[in-house]
């Protein structure tokens, strides 16, 4: 049993495996919090992390929302950052070669506004040396649907990742929103069309408005609500989730501490993403790992995987 | 390279007047590579409480020789507030130095002007231009308890003026006004660098874009990181659709390269 | 417009109206967090507020859930009460007869485990002397659909609407839960089966683990999130459900601070409940009230509806 | 009467041992309604910080004569620790008294069994008792420092006893033995009245049980309101499927009516 304090000190297995894909262990960096990469190197030992999973990609560069794009709420964040980002081939010829030189595993976070523009990338990404596995963040809206979030429906969530699947032999996560009536029938319809993985949870729709300058406080009038605020809503469905379908499951949302994280592993979560806390405090991955690692010597568990509660 | 996070010991806490404080923390790796311009993301709250959650930009206001780095600061909301109620003794985290700074051009006349707090970020630049050309600084505030240091200034140079809207410290008068004044009477080339409100930026660029001399501005923007990682702290560009990101492409720009009709 | 400064002070008109009840102000106490009302009494002068909602009833009475039934979140709360309460006879008789004497318009909060239940219970109120409103809650499991929350689908929202509208008279305010896709479609069939008016939201459905002990830290596994933390969902639906219906609506969430209660009202609510706030800090209601008036005066908003955003 | 809610201003905050406190406040219209055994509601944030969002629970352990109430508290998590960092001259607002304190029962033995810190509910009704009748007064805990206020307890009577599972103060041993040795002693009627660790007061209610000796206990519940609001306070009763409501109906209830099964 857990409780048991043995004499000899046990050194605890945190590797993990998800999808055909080996990490050193179950602390990820999350997508839009860790910017490409490079920017963390220095305040965080990027070679000790589980993995890290570079911000969105489209096909083409965005320019993202106009200002303001930020909002500051009880231990939340709202942000409308509108998806920015310098687009896959930029990235590719600018960016990858600079992470090579990093040992810890690329994952590369896509988003599309169509079916073909998520095949299209998968496709290109396929062939790039250096990149281990692709997230697919489905929490945009599809174009063709009227603008409906693929995430939202579930014959479209499968399909993303059927024409994902098909264009790459690279390990698929598929990152689920949380705006959903049921988390779990999302879930089953992505893992049976041939999910690797699910990650969950992206952000909630939220607003905040600005009673000093009577207006919406994000110009986009709506954002995404990420950190310690969300952290109930991620656990419950993480817990769902796990015990709805075979595959791995990625816990995400407003992870802080070594505790928050062990939330998720006790969930029944593979591994977890580190998103907001990385912005506002650089080497929280690195501490939570820590704080897993004692947990688990203390608690004499030898394997990450034990953590996870049986009912 | 993005900076030190540092746990970092409180030297002082000193309030200079109504709400303003002057908070001196030891942070030798910080201060041993600062630059005139750059700011700290300061962590605010205390135990562990995640609310407010973000920690707080403020610019490094002073250096000293024995490791410690100040910031002159207002307490304006519940995260600056929480700031000034943080004692001598306890530590607290500093993420710094960030961002791009002034960049410093010798051999001209170079005008600082200064519009309230956007003093805080003026001091290491006007100590940097005292070694090596003709520095004029110019301030305007509301009133004389919103710039409670403005000797700090005064003794780097003679040509030192201040205004206030009320005349409780100086001129009564408007910056702009003041600065028109100056312009008219340099001679030679000159550089413009400044710091303050949005709108007093925006009217002294547009006073001396029509006289084609350059002029750096340090903006402000709600940050989450600081760190170039989140992309929140955007603003839009000049001359296309694209964005500037205070943090990391700032918070010092070409006040060319701004777009100033938004966010006035 | 709003910022203009006169020299002769207003005296702001608070007073709403809601499916033809008239309230003195927009301030009311929500269900679940005021108790049978005169708990509050002595720490709030109950006769200041718009409107005091009791605390959820049944048909028949319930015990509740297993403890522990609370965990705090950061910046939320997690309960899992289990809608314990005395039942609507015993209400009927030993509480109401001691409400009477307070000034403020009583609204009752009902839950069902199946449409004859709210038809029933709606009956039973129809002739009870000093409720003024019905407030009833969607968010339960409907026993007959496999335990489905009422309000999750459309079509089962609609037909508790249409069932209480026809067994009484009393302005009937339909409350909405916050866990579905999308709020606009469950408000838009609400607002067409006949409510009077629409409160959102309920709480968010969450959970939390206790890493020491190794097991969810409800006894009921999940509970419903509320407090500050849950304020940018609920403040982006009410936004969402003003602009999609013409009944009035109620907003709900986080709210503890005029601030707050000021984002709701320009979002368009037509009033607020406070929740959360009150098992806090007592007095917020009334705060809140003071607030909004300063509000008013030193922006001259002559009237409370004035308040709310154009776009 | 569900209490008053009161901006209490802080008089004293004394560290007595590693992580316990003894805070004291004014808050003369609480201390003159406070029953043994009763309990307030403390907001421990400060500069509306909504993280940690709950008040803390706190028993009232001593009222002056002078309008000021005291809590004895150990610092266990993020509310109490913060509520530590609170100095005297800061304001606090504490709701109370609350609950249902000890029915005192005169004209017998009272036998006061406290284990830890649940002493802190036992010394105003040793000081009622003490009034009134032969009092026994039995405190246990794991060592000296998770006591530090037992002379509050040995003035009041001669019949005192402490003991520690190390033997740092007192004799060595478990509270239960002691209890055991206690009723072999005593004639005549007695009652007990308990506050500790919640195995502890199991232990005591089967030992006294058996003996048909009535006892009241003081226990815990995590609270979010401490008035009766919410609901979330329940434990299960003895007899029946419903609750008892640890904030209204307690937090002091006869031992009977208690369901001792589950929560262990
Ligand atoms: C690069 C940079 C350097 C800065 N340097 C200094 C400095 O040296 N001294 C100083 O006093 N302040 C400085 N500021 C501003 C300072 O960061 C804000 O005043 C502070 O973040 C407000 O936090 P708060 O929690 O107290 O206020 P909040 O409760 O967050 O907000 C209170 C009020 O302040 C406004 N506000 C919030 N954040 C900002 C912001 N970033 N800029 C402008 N207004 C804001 C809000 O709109 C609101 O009206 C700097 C800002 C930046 C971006
Ligand atoms: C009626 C009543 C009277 C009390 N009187 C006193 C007193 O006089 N002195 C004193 O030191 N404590 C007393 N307590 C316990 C005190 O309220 C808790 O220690 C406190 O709420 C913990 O808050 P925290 O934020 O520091 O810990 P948290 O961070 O909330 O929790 C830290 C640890 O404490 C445990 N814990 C949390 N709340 C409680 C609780 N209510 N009871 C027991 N364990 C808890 C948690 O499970 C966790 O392991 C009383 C509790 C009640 C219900
Ligand atoms: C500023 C910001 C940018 C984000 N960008 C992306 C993104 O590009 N792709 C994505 O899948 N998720 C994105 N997210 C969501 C996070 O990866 C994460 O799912 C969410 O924030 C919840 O986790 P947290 O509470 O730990 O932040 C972003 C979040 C934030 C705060
Ligand atoms: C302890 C508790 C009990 C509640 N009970 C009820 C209830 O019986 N009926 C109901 O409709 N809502 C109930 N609610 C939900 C609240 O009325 C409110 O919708 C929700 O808490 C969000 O608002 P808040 O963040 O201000 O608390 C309850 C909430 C809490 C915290
Ligand atoms: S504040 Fe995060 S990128 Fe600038
Ligand atoms: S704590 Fe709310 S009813 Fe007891």
């Amino acid at each position: 049993m857990i409780n048991q304090k043995k004499s000899t000190p046990i050194s605890p297995d945190l590797s993990i495996s998800i999808g055909g894909l080996g990490l050193k262990n179950p602390v990820l960096l999350a997508s839009g919090t860790c910017g490409y990469g490079m920017e963390l190197d220095d305040l965080l030992d990027l070679d000790q992390i589980g993995g890290i999973i570079i911000k969105g990609l489209s096909i083409r560069p965005r320019p993202g929302n106009s200002p303001p794009r930020l909002v500051e709420t009880p231990c939340g964040l709202l942000n409308s950052i509108g998806l920015e980002n310098m687009g896959i081939e930029a990235f590719l010829r600018d960016k990858l070669p600079l992470l090579r030189n990093i040992k810890t595993p690329l994952i590369v976070n896509i988003l599309g506004n169509s079916v073909e523009e998520y095949f299209e990338m998968a496709r290109r990404l396929d062939g790039a040396e250096g990149i281990k596995a692709i997230e697919v963040n489905i929490s945009c809206p599809n174009v063709k649907a009227g603008g409906i979030a693929f995430g939202t429906d579930p014959e479209t969530a499968a399909s993303v990742t059927h024409a994902v699947k098909k264009a790459t032999g690279l390990p698929i996560i598929i990152k689920l929103t949380p705006n959903v009536t049921d988390i779990t029938e999302i879930a089953r319809k992505v893992a049976s069309a041939g999910a690797d993985a699910i990650s969950l949870i992206n952000t909630l729709l939220g607003m905040a408005i600005d009673i000093k300058f009577r207006r919406p406080a994000l110009a986009n009038v709506f954002g995404g609500l990420s950190g310690p605020a969300i952290k109930p809503v991620a656990l419950r469905m993480v817990w769902q989730v796990v015990r709805a379908v075979d595959i791995p499951v990625i816990g995400i949302g407003g992870i802080s501490t070594p505790d928050d994280a062990l939330e998720f592993l006790m969930a029944g979560a593979r591994a977890v993403e580190i998103g907001t806390a990385t912005l506002i405090r650089p080497s929280t991955a690195e501490e939570v790992l820590t704080g897993i690692r004692d947990y688990m010597k203390t608690n004499n568990v030898q394997n990450v995987k034990n953590l996870r509660l049986p009912a | 390279m993005p900076g030190f996070d540092i746990p970092a010991n409180i030297v002082e806490q000193t309030r200079l007047a109504h709400s303003i404080f002057l908070l001196t923390v030891d942070a030798p790796a910080i201060m041993d590579s600062t630059d005139p311009g750059q700011f700290c993301m300061l962590e605010v709250q205390e135990n562990n409480s995640k609310d407010p959650l973000l920690r707080r930009p403020l610019s490094i206001y002073k250096t000293g020789s024995n490791g410690q780095i100040s910031f002159l600061y207002k307490a304006v909301g519940k995260g600056t507030r929480l700031l000034s109620k943080r004692r001598p003794g306890e530590i607290i985290r500093v993420l710094g130095p960030l961002g791009q700074g002034f960049r410093l051009i010798h051999d001209c006349t170079s005008i600082l002007v200064g519009g309230g707090l956007g003093i805080a970020s003026l001091l290491l630049l006007a100590q940097g231009i005292k070694q090596s050309g003709r520095l004029i600084i110019l301030i305007g505030a509301k009133n004389a308890a919103e710039i409670p240091t403005v000797e700090d200034f005064s003794r780097l140079t003679r040509y030192f003026h201040v205004v206030t809207e009320d005349g409780s410290l100086g001129q009564r008068g408007m910056i702009t006004d003041l600065l028109d004044q100056t312009l008219q009477e340099i001679t030679g080339t000159a550089r413009i660098y400044t710091c303050g409100p949005w709108s007093m930026m925006k009217a002294v660029y547009h006073m001396v874009s029509k006289r084609n001399i350059p002029c750096q501005v340090s903006l402000e923007a709600a940050m989450a990181c600081g760190i170039g990682l989140c992309l929140g702290c955007a603003i839009p560009k000049s001359n296309s659709r694209g964005f500037l990101h205070v943090c990391q492409e700032g918070p010092v720009f070409d006040a060319d390269q701004v777009h100033w009709g938004q966010n006035s």
